[in-house]
């Protein structure tokens, strides 16, 4: 009798088997070249109906990085809206499909995987974090659906494979901005780094400001690290004030800047603190209060921008928001979305390959952050933005070129 | 043929001759999972779906032999996990472009996959050793707090670890596991699981559970017996790490957290403390539910914001129903039973007993 | 020198509020041999109490020393309630079962709290209502917005305590406000009182007779539930103080903070043996030091595997803590 | 004094020497004296918080002595835990029953038998300490692929486990849960499960509490036959005055941790110390000497 368990384990797997093969609709293929499928099937995976073509999203609308999900899920709802009320897409329109992978790149993986084999999109967009968007670009590789990745700005996400694009500048070219504008802007000799460590992007910035700011002549006095979800900063920026700085980069997230900066403040040091489009948030105002004045950060875009382009999106952006200011993120989503379209519109036809192609030839193209060129590693050349904060605002500082 | 297990092991009379009894489950298993794997092969959904399922059932098995049958307390699951993924991750990536002479490349791909696996098993049972000897010693609630600052320790170990790919994750592990895989290793566990609750030495665990001092009188080796169970459950919970490092393509430190101890955790109690089918029930009921809530609010039309809602409630709703099942059903759904005890009437059944 | 100073009155200042929340620990396991898993999120409940007070009381009031008071009371009174209706329906029913069951459900109540309180949950106003003041006076209140659960994103803490210099060495080398000192002392008397209370009056001899064994203390005639109860009323309460004198500290509000601080703090508890009063208190501010001290001279990356790490080692050497004494179990 | 049986080549199983223990500044135990040998049917009683469950605890283990040494089979066993005293061959029961509740009558014998393993003393050591530790990883492995030798092991455990239940007559309970016993079948099933441990010497604590009359005069003749069926050694702890003294050889009496008498049971009962333990001065006083 107690081989039943085995057994009725083995039942249990094959039951599950063929409940999972029911829900699926025969006969029907994936593009992954090793199914073996007749290759028909490859082609052109076809859309849940015939008057729409399905795009898909995946990003984080729980979890650590929600704000940022939202955020992007906003800006591409607008630039979708926008083209369906132009009429759509050869005639049809444009649906999004939204999945939330709760900021973990294993749900990442599954919720692309879902958009690729159940709802046959045709093209994928996200993900803000780089880990995630990995993950989503190896699935999306190797079925031969196209995706773009707003804001993921690690340099290894696109190195994935030809079918994976982004819309943004990369992590080096930020820490490159910064390092230049510390230098040669603010005429900083020495810098301390405050990184965070639970984070990529933290880490990718620091490594790329240090170098650079070294080779313009500058002197990295420390750098000290914090964890995502810290609070308490003063030990490391006890140990940086021994160091005397005239700047600390602190390339974090807004919810750990704003405290960062009290605290500073709080221990004597008044020197002006720097960082990356992470600080993008109205919550990085009411966190810092007066400390976080005097501060600089880089980032895609100004909404200070008058560009018509510019001020248009922020006025339906915030008609559809309840008011709220488009922040970067918001911003590289509608982009994302629009570049998407005109190459939908561009392609002879939806399949995998001839996106692909319409979207590499992506160029000149006028997004509300900044003129999208893709290059030959399927990254954009962009120029950024530095933004200076002071009085529960930012204002518009200088434009960095690559 | 009171208790499942231990007492048919003395029936003389089975068809099957003893020296066959010890391997004829395996034998068993390997056609329906290459079975499994020919219908599935076309499907890289179902394919990712159950693999995740299945490594969710090893983790709940495995946690149960030691916070179900032993009566301790683990809440750092994740931790052993993770020293599995990254040990056979970073095995897997270094022996990429290696092949045992003499094979064909995917028969030395997977044999190189199942060393990767066994390494991260080894390497997450040492850690279970190292970290339960002390702490198991102690009253029950130290191993608490001491697994949970284990799972800590290797966060931020691989954190600052360069070779493990710091927060960003490591990627680019070659993609060799396949359900077939996934379920013999659950197939292992499983059997494994049932076959310690079956013999001496599951009643030992079962005695520790009820009264330590008691088994300790009686000559059980209270410490030693919860260390191995420890170990055991720890090398488990490594391969399912392992399992997870090759399929999910990029694994970094924000997937094994206190968090996901805790969704172990929750599926082993409402499953019920001890018992294993119930885990894997209860595995694969939390596992399928928040895809089952997509499809569901997929086939309704509410896009985007009810089922990010539903994402949402999640875990507050799971430390509700903690609570609540504490208090209703403190034994879980099916108690220290299996799930062949609580079957309908009209089934053959066996009485009602612990193993 | 200046900066091993300033080490110093950081470490002790996270050590003394870890040691407030630590005491609550080692209260509720004296008295029920129960990892209240729950605590540091009752501290977080707390935080948001007085935040919302502070809110409610507007710029002016919360500034002032009985907005403080207000302020205080509300968060230390709520959370004593929250810690009473935590013990009588979630732990209370399962005393006389395992006591993995009561761990479990203290885990689950963290989970709901911590989890639940990232959840948006608001309701648009306007709302306005008034208080009739004794000399004819009214507070008038009017709100916008009534927000039921605060969502995940960081809020900043008002500074009800108005930022002050007290005490600056050299060039500004080194640094100590007037809320760090009035943090202190109101730390040191709640421990303070809290020795007395244990050590001293009827209620502590009861407390420490229920922690000795609570059937025979009840065979006594001592009500035991009322002095559980009491207990958890108390440990609540402090988590409540020690979470704005937190929050006085960082600023930054989050539904997770009470994971955070509570790991910490429990680990404090049990590096000083816990169920054992002092030892919390001192397992505490050594825990504060040894953090500091790792991140100001050492890698800042390794804190948090120190301080648990820091744990096991005391745990290996002396099993039952500091101070504790791992106690046989009576047969 | 504590030659009930005379000293001759058999050797002292379990012997107490000058064993003390103090909790704190209290004394539970005091400069206790004690030898069991093979065949011995032993009292120990006393008050009520006289000592005498700590007097159990500190020889099977559980709890240290402070000061004096505990010998099982010859060894010194302070320090040692309390599975390896065990393994020496003392086995116990509890005064307040400590079955495991869940399991079956079978499986709670079962598991005695299986712990007990070899009849050899443990190891000690750490070099020793990790062979038994790698032999026990193989041990499971064993389980794991139910080999034939593990099977035969099995079948062998599950006949000592039935015999034993056979042998205290509860044959007829053998797939009951333990918690769903009566009472004075628990107390039968824990001597059965102590029994399983392959003991030279059996305490028993207070084993015909809550026992009427008629089971507790079973058990009187069940204890005798006990210890002449697996040659035992036997220390009784036990508050029923005429139990005791209708079994016990030699008796010893505890009061407030001290051992006040020693002796038969007929000494014992005239001993005046007792009768003041037991029954207070006063009761001496309006009655004026010995009962």
């Amino acid at each position: 009798m107690r081989r039943l368990a085995p057994m009725l384990l083995a039942a249990l797997a094959v039951l599950a088997v063929a409940c999972e093969k029911k829900t699926q609709p025969t006969g029907e293929g994936n593009s992954q070249p090793a199914a073996q499928l007749p290759a028909t099937a490859q082609g052109g995976p076809v859309p849940a109906g015939n008057d729409v073509i399905v795009l898909g999203e995946v990003g984080a609308l729980t979890g650590g990085q929600a704000t940022f999900g939202i955020s992007s899920r906003n800006g591409i709802a607008l630039a979708l809206k926008e083209a369906n009320a132009a009429g759509g897409v050869k005639g049809k329109k444009l649906v999004v499909r939204v999945y939330d992978d709760q900021s973990k790149p294993e749900e990442a993986a599954q919720a692309v995987t879902r958009l690729i084999t159940q709802d046959k999109v045709v093209l994928i967009l996200g993900e803000v974090a780089s880990s995630s968007s990995l993950a989503m670009a190896e699935k999306a590789q190797a079925a031969g659906v196209p995706m773009i990745t707003p804001s993921s700005t690690n340099p290894t996400v696109t190195e994935k494979g030809d079918y994976i694009f982004r819309v943004c500048f990369i992590d080096p070219f930020q820490g490159f901005v910064m390092a230049k504008f510390a230098r040669e802007n603010l005429k900083l000799n020495k810098v301390a780094v405050l990184q965070d460590n639970k984070s990529a992007y933290s880490i990718g910035l620091t490594e790329v400001f240090r170098q650079k700011f070294a080779e313009l002549g500058g002197k990295i006095t420390v750098t000290e690290s914090y964890s995502q979800g810290d609070t308490d900063y003063r030990a490391q920026l006890t140990a940086i004030k021994k160091t005397q700085p005239e700047g600390i980069y602190v390339p974090g997230y807004y919810s750990e800047v704003g405290v960062i900066a009290r605290q500073a403040r709080e221990l004597g040091l008044k020197v002006p603190l720097m960082g990356g489009d992470g600080w993008d948030s109205e919550k990085l105002f009411e966190l810092g209060g007066s400390a976080i004045d005097g501060s600089y950060f880089s980032n895609h875009y100004s909404p200070d921008n008058p560009d018509p382009r510019v001020q248009k999106f922020i006025a339906d952006y915030k008609a559809d928001n309840n008011g709220a200011v488009p922040d970067a993120l918001a911003a590289l989503a509608y982009d994302a979305a629009r570049v998407a379209i005109d190459a939908l519109k561009r392609a002879p036809d939806t399949s995998g390959p001839a996106l692909r192609d319409a979207i590499a030839q992506t160029k000149d193209f006028p997004g509300v952050a900044g003129v999208i060129t893709l290059d030959a590693k399927r990254n954009a050349v962009k120029s950024a933005v530095v933004l200076k904060v002071a009085d529960g605002k930012t204002s518009y500082v200088t434009t960095i070129a690559p | 043929m009171a208790t499942p297990g231990a007492t048919t092991l003395s029936d003389d009379t089975g068809p099957i001759p003893p020296a066959l009894r010890g391997l004829l489950p395996v034998l068993l298993a390997l056609p329906v999972l290459a079975l499994a794997e020919w219908t599935l092969g076309a499907s890289p959904f179902a394919t990712y779906l159950l693999s995740v399922v299945g490594v969710n059932i090893i983790l709940a098995v495995s946690l149960n032999i030691v916070n179900g049958m032993t009566g301790q307390f683990s809440i750092g699951h994740a931790g052993f996990m993770a020293v599995g993924a990254y040990i056979a991750g970073v095995t897997s990536l270094s022996l990429k472009e290696i092949g045992i002479p003499g094979v064909p490349v995917a028969v030395s791909d997977q044999l190189l996959f199942v060393e990767a696996l066994l390494a991260g098993g080894v390497c997450a049972a040492l850690c279970g050793f190292l970290v339960g000897l002390p702490s198991l010693r102690l009253r029950g609630d130290y191993l608490a707090i001491v697994t949970l600052g284990f799972g800590e320790i290797i966060r931020v170990f691989v954190q600052n670890t360069e070779a493990f790919g710091r927060a960003l994750g490591l990627s680019g592990i070659p993609q060799y596991s396949s359900v077939a895989m996934v379920y013999f290793w659950v197939f292992l566990v499983v059997l494994v699981a049932r076959r310690i609750a079956g013999s001496s030495h599951g009643r030992s665990l079962w005695a520790i559970r009820e009264d330590e001092v008691a088994a300790e009188a009686m000559g059980v080796d209270t410490t030693g017996y919860k260390v191995r169970a420890f170990v055991i459950s720890s090398f488990f919970a490594g391969i399912a790490g392992g399992l997870f490092a090759h399929f999910v393509p990029i694994i970094n430190p924000g997937s094994f957290t206190f968090v996901k101890s805790m969704e172990i955790v929750v599926m082993v109690v409402l499953g019920g403390l001890g018992s294993t089918t119930g885990a894997i029930v209860a595995a694969i009921f939390l596992t399928l539910l928040p895809e089952g809530l997509r499809s569901l609010f997929g086939a309704m039309g509410a896009e985007g914001s009810l089922a990010q809602k539903v994402d949402q409630i999640r875990m507050p709703v799971y430390g509700v129903l903690l609570v609540v099942l504490m208090l209703a059903r403190p034994q879980g759904l099916f108690g220290t039973r299996e799930l062949w005890d609580v079957l309908p009437r009209w089934l053959p059944r066996k009485k009602k007993g612990l193993t | 020198m200046s900066q091993l100073l300033q080490h110093l009155i950081n470490g002790l200042a996270s050590g003394t509020i870890y040691a407030l929340v630590a005491l609550g620990y080692t209260m509720v396991y004296g008295v029920l041999k129960l990892i209240n898993f729950a605590h540091g999120d009752v501290m977080m409940v707390g935080v948001y109490m007085g935040y919302a007070s502070a809110f409610a009381l507007g710029r002016e009031a919360q500034r002032s020393l009985w907005g403080v008071v207000v302020i205080f009371a509300v968060a230390m009174g709520g959370c004593a309630l929250l810690g009473f209706l935590i013990e009588r329906f979630a732990y209370r029913p399962l005393r006389e079962k395992p006591r993995l069951t009561a761990l479990i459900t203290a885990i689950g109540i963290s989970f709901a709290l911590s989890y639940g309180f990232q959840l948006d949950v608001s309701f648009d106003g306007p709302f306005d209502f008034s208080i009739a003041g004794r000399r004819g006076g009214s507070f008038d209140f009017h709100f916008d917005r009534l927000v039921l659960l605060p969502g995940a994103s960081p809020r900043a803490f008002p500074e009800i305590i108005a930022p002050t210099e007290w005490f600056i060495l050299g060039d500004r080398d080194v640094v100590l406000w007037n809320w760090q000192v009035i943090s202190l002392l109101i730390a040191v008397s709640l421990m303070v009182a809290l020795q007395f209370l244990v050590y001293r009056t009827r209620f502590g001899k009861a407390m420490r007779a229920v922690s000795w064994d609570h059937r025979t203390a009840a065979l006594m005639g001592i009500p035991t539930d009322r002095i559980i109860s009491l207990t958890f009323m108390l440990s609540s309460a402090l988590a409540a103080g020690a979470g704005l004198l937190y929050a006085i500290k960082d600023t930054s509000v989050t539904p997770l903070m009470g994971l955070y601080v509570g790991l910490k703090a429990f680990v404090a508890a049990v590096i000083g043996g816990i169920g054992n009063v002092p030892g919390a208190v001192v397992g505490a501010l050594l825990l504060g030091l040894v953090e500091e001290f790792v991140v100001g001279y050492a890698a800042s990356t390794w804190r948090d595997a120190v301080a648990f790490g820091f744990l096991i080692l005391v745990l290996l050497v002396k099993p039952g803590g500091l101070f504790g004494r791992v106690a046989a179990e009576k047969v | 004094m504590s030659a009930a049986v005379p000293v001759d080549s058999q050797a002292a199983m379990l012997q107490a020497v000058g064993v003390s223990i103090r909790f704190g500044g209290l004394k539970a135990l005091t400069d206790f004296n004690l030898t069991v040998r093979q065949g011995d049917l032993l009292g120990l009683i006393g008050p009520n918080g006289a000592g005498k469950s700590t007097a159990f605890n500190v020889l099977t283990g559980v709890y240290q002595p402070t000061e004096g040494e505990v010998r099982v089979a010859g060894k010194k066993v302070n320090g040692w835990l309390p599975h390896e005293i065990n393994h020496l061959g003392l086995a116990r029961t509890f005064q307040n029953i400590r079955l495991f509740r869940a399991l079956t009558a079978l499986d709670n014998v079962k598991v005695a038998c299986r712990a007990q393993g070899a009849l050899h003393p443990p190891k000690r050591g750490r070099v020793a300490k990790a062979g038994t530790a790698l032999r026990n990883y193989r041990d499971w492995w064993r389980a794991l692929m139910l080999t034939p030798g593990f099977q035969a092991e099995e079948r062998e455990l599950t006949r000592q486990a039935e015999h034993l239940l056979e042998v205290m007559g509860l044959s007829h309970r053998r797939d009951e849960e333990a918690k769903n016993l009566p009472y004075g079948e628990q107390r039968r099933l824990e001597i059965a499960r102590a029994l399983g441990t392959k003991p030279r010497v059996l305490l028993l604590d207070e084993p015909a509490a809550g026992m009427n009359t008629r089971e507790k005069a079973d058990l009187m003749v069940l204890i005798r036959r006990l210890r002449d069926e697996f040659s035992l050694g036997v220390l009784v702890i036990e508050h029923d005055m005429k139990l005791v003294m209708g079994i016990c050889e030699t008796i010893t009496v505890l009061d407030h941790g001290e051992t006040i008498a020693r002796g038969a049971p007929a000494a014992v009962r005239s001993d005046r110390k007792v009768i003041e333990a037991y029954l207070g001065d006063s009761y001496l006083e309006s009655h004026g000497g010995a009962a």
